[in-house]
């Protein structure tokens, strides 16, 4: 390959590639917009998720059911944020 | 006495060659840069000291047969160790700032441009004569540009297995040079008030979007790209582990306990690609240099796509924002809100420089794709 | 132009097939199961995003060298990953209501007649004509009704590879459908008297005899039916680092770290076995019936032991529990006490049900040890 | 193989199947019977395993043994269960 | 019927060789240790296991394609195991009491004497044709001595792979075993006025002497012996990621998650090594009576190496801290501490005995790697 | 190879070897102690290392950085300790 056409495939795939994560992200925008608007008016207050009691799975036992649960994490988190402020006085 | 001479001849200093103790001397200052200096220490004290065994002469650590070798071809060689590592990564991202607000995903598209234009450059240093890469090389080259270290290696360990070791160090050693590059890019580019400018408060996101968000961003992917599927599809994966809700302890395993095993090997596999002769060259130098240049055009081409874009829209957009669009997560968002902050000491731009800092890792892993794509097929 | 039509060629687009599209569709709805319906999304949502990649036109994900491809070959392929996980079912099991009531082993060996049942099932369906099972696949296939994913998949990767995913994703969703199959099964063949029965309080069963179970287990194994030794060894052994009370830090992380991420990836070579054509034919929905079935007969069969039992040892056994032998730990055993409670809200069955749910475990291994015995050997 | 084999072989396997689950399961049921007595007979109070010092390994230093110290496991536990009962008022 | 007589043909009663019970009987003895006499179960749990599983007759579990043959091979014969293994022990291991007293070093060296006098007692045996060891054999015997289980194991695979079996099971007992072979030999050795001996307290040790200490470590092995690197090059990362203090994440998962995974394999993979033909042999005795001579003659010299140290030095050092020059962390140490509370109720000698603990460790892996070189070379 | 070939490598794997291990480690001992003279002179109270803000990897959480709290780790382990103090009397 010639130095020339390097360049020449070098100035090729910048135009290409430049152009695609363009036009990619640019569709995505308009998607995402979409899906909000999809989202936002058809599923308005979807049933909070973590609310259903979370499925075991075969064996596992109350113990690590307890690692998922957001309140538990929640109390851990506050008493962390306390410390913390007590700490930074 | 025989036996006393096989010692000292398979002894370190006998076997020693000039190549090798200065690649210990790098590796010194990899680990001297992570530990004192906080570049990235959790990939540059893997890397480090990985190029540290790497050189040990006689042992042969990085040759067919030892360790770290074989960490490389079970997890570099094969891709595995950058998908998982993106997984984990995408286990850690929160979308919500970027769904509040889309349209900062043309910052992300827009600093991208600092991967195409390095890319040019390393075409261009090999027209000259001054280098000698190929295209593929040069396409490797310019991931630095994108300010993520497990794209660079899985890009290089494709493109360019010869040049993955200084592409993975330069692309680590900038991204904790971010606070450093950065910000006199982002001064230059924009006037005082422009920097003063405050944005609205971000509105709220459901759960229902976060969980369609990473299936939207690999469905287009998987119409569009594919090249760029399995890095964007673990990434997407980790992601809707993450907010699904039904998963958290897989979520928490793979943030935790599988990113930080595979983040030790893939460290030392990198290691093991710091050998002399593959690292103390021209090429490397051309490296560092193209890789420092691209984060700056990086920065710049964020900057000036959020400048046009505050002017379409009529104002509120803040151009410092515009910088975190290289990815480089979280540290670039915090340049942009550390600026932002100088300027007007009530002007947070935090969460706002996320959503450009996000979309600037899928920019970049979309970039990837494209490359991939172009030069490999 | 000739690069841009390349990828043009080279997008999803343009390579879609139909196939691909529709096995898109149902690894989105696998997603939708698990995370709305809470379908055992521990393993529904690797499956099903796995089921999405594997399907991405062009990305090969699932083909030699891909991401997915890998998985398989390393985890499932060796049956490495299957095992992996029953260590850590192992290691999170309590014998001891089981042990506390031995004679609850008679119902997780009735359950298991839903098994074989199934295998007819399916060779009858072949000779009418209708599908086309050899033995193999037929004892595959049979092996659903075990209720046992881990199970189910270490014997399709053994005897029916090409029939691993929908049995895979027949086992885990009928597992999370148990609430719904089994109380109408349960209801009509027993009366009302019989599900007001209150069974007596379990002894409590000393630490020594929970070490020695696992072991017991083993053993008997060993001697009489070898070829169940890889899973069922590899369960006592879990059982017996959760029991022995002398290496609780290998126990613990046996039980979060490590058969999370085995899941995971186990999930996703799953998914890796959900392409077009080996999931959209007849066959797949041959299994998915024959699964059904197989529950069910298994949920009766269950159900009339515990009733025989009661009989013969003159009443003090509650037919509710006999559902429970199916394994689908700890939801079948859950279902049980449910009815139990409606029937009378003093009768707490959960505990008794226990047993024979954990007893079903054992005996589903077993029926897998002489099926790969007798149509592999 | 003809079909009427096939489904001949179905039928075998099911017999032999089934026969061996019960005959294995029973076997359990008597050994694990056997076995309980002499523990119960022999070994009547066995002193508690975990309450003889857990050796380290090598190297293993005083806060991973603590991860193992079943006192502290118990107290944890039971602050979750209050929490839990709190939460659910 | 005649599927009959194939299950029986295929059962474990059926095909049962002497040899196959035998070992399954030294599998529940290793159980027994490990469980009720607390004989580091870490280690002999998962090892007794795997032999319990290894011996199955007709299951296979360690003939090519069976589980424990590949976990051996991917993790054992590799070396990957016990060098991940001595990362983990790298990480928990505090070298600030050594770097306060570094004369303690000589301890650790002192008390290698026992490996190579080991290994002169088993080619000594071979010469009287009473054993049939060679070289390379006699020398991974010797290491036994270290009271080093990963180093063992290492040095077993590359050196005598046959062995590995009893060799492991030997380090590891004898390890279990160290606060009952050592006292004797200490009380023997020394006189009450010496074990009264009390040691001035030790200096701190700056954060910065303990980063540089494993990089020091690391160069001088590199120098010297490169044969060492792999063991002491992975033990040094891991002593470094403790103490830099920036990639604690990285640490924390290498000291748990990552060396309890580890573990269990490793044992299962040495387990695998535990079958008739390569245990019960008179080799094994020959190991096992060597091992235990081994502890004894280590022990000894060390602490004869720290008498010669008081006599020296003036006084000041107690004698008792030389045994735990044989390493066994930090049972040696503790050991060493409780003798000295005897002779004196207010002399603690815990962590002046972690000085040479610690270099104990140091001290086999450069006597290991002195037996590679020596004798692979 | 005859036997007091193996005799004879025997002991000279045993003399070299002890003299290695001991020549390794007496200038270990003297590297170690020119080592600490160094960091003692001239580095002599150096920034504490943790003090910095630890950077976060791309996309770590504030969740993960709180468990690299070394004064949080720190308080957790007091509690223990109390803990464990009232369980021992
Ligand atoms: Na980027
Ligand atoms: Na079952
Ligand atoms: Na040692």
């Amino acid at each position: 390959m010639q130095e020339s056409d390097l360049m020449l495939d070098g100035l090729n795939l910048m135009m290409y590639g430049m152009g695609f994560v363009f036009t990619f992200l640019t569709l995505l925008v308009f998607a995402t917009r979409a899906m909000s608007m999809v989202v936002t008016k058809w599923f308005p207050t979807p049933e909070p998720v973590t609310a259903k009691p979370v499925p075991l799975a075969p064996g596992f036992t109350p113990a690590q059911l307890a690692a998922n649960d957001p309140q538990l994490i929640a109390v851990l988190t506050a008493a962390v944020h306390r410390h913390r402020q007590e700490q930074g006085k | 006495m025989e036996k006393l001479l096989q010692i000292w001849h398979s002894s370190g200093i006998y076997q020693l060659e000039t190549g090798q103790a200065v690649m210990m001397v790098v590796g010194l200052i990899l680990l001297y840069l992570a530990i004192r200096k906080n570049f990235e220490p959790l990939l540059l004290v893997p890397i480090g000291f990985g190029g540290l065994l790497a050189n040990i002469p006689g042992a042969g650590l990085a040759d067919p047969g030892g360790a770290l070798y074989m960490i490389y071809q079970v997890g570099i060689e094969t891709g595995m160790f950058p998908l998982i590592i993106f997984m984990g990564v995408g286990a850690m991202t929160d979308f919500g700032p970027l769904l509040a607000n889309p349209k900062t995903l043309f910052l992300g598209a827009a600093a991208q441009f600092g991967i195409f234009a390095t890319l040019l450059g390393a075409v261009g240093l090999t027209s000259m004569g001054l280098m000698d890469f190929s295209l593929a090389d040069a396409a490797a080259i310019g991931i630095i540009g994108g300010a993520d270290g497990p794209t660079s290696i899985y890009v290089a360990s494709v493109l360019a297995p010869d040049l993955l070791g200084p592409i993975a160090v330069a692309s680590y050693s900038y991204m904790a040079l971010v606070p450093l590059i950065q910000p006199p890019i982002m001064r230059a580019l924009t006037s005082e008030s422009e920097r003063q400018i405050k944005m609205v408060q971000l509105r709220h996101v459901s759960k229902t979007e976060k969980i369609a968000f990473p299936l939207l961003v690999l469905i287009l992917v998987a119409m569009l790209l594919p090249d760029a599927a399995p890095l964007l599809g673990m990434f997407c994966f980790g992601n809707l582990m993450k907010e699904c809700g039904v998963v958290d302890r897989l979520s928490d395993t793979v943030q935790n306990a599988l990113i930080n095993i595979v983040t030790i090997f893939l460290g030392l596999g990198v290691g093991s690609k710091l050998s002399a002769e593959k690292f103390l060259n021209a090429e490397t130098l051309g490296i560092l240099v193209l890789g420092m240049v691209a984060f700056g055009i990086g920065t710049a081409s964020g900057v000036l796509m959020a400048k046009l874009m505050n002017r379409l829209t009529g104002g509120g957009i803040n151009p410092l924002i515009g910088s975190a669009g290289v990815s480089a997560v979280p540290m670039a968002a915090r340049v942009s809100n550390k600026l932002g902050l100088e300027a007007n000491s009530q002007n947070f731009l935090l969460m706002h420089a996320m959503g450009p800092n996000v979309a600037g890792v899928v920019g970049s892993a979309v970039a990837a794709g494209i490359m991939i794509n172009f030069v490999g097929g």
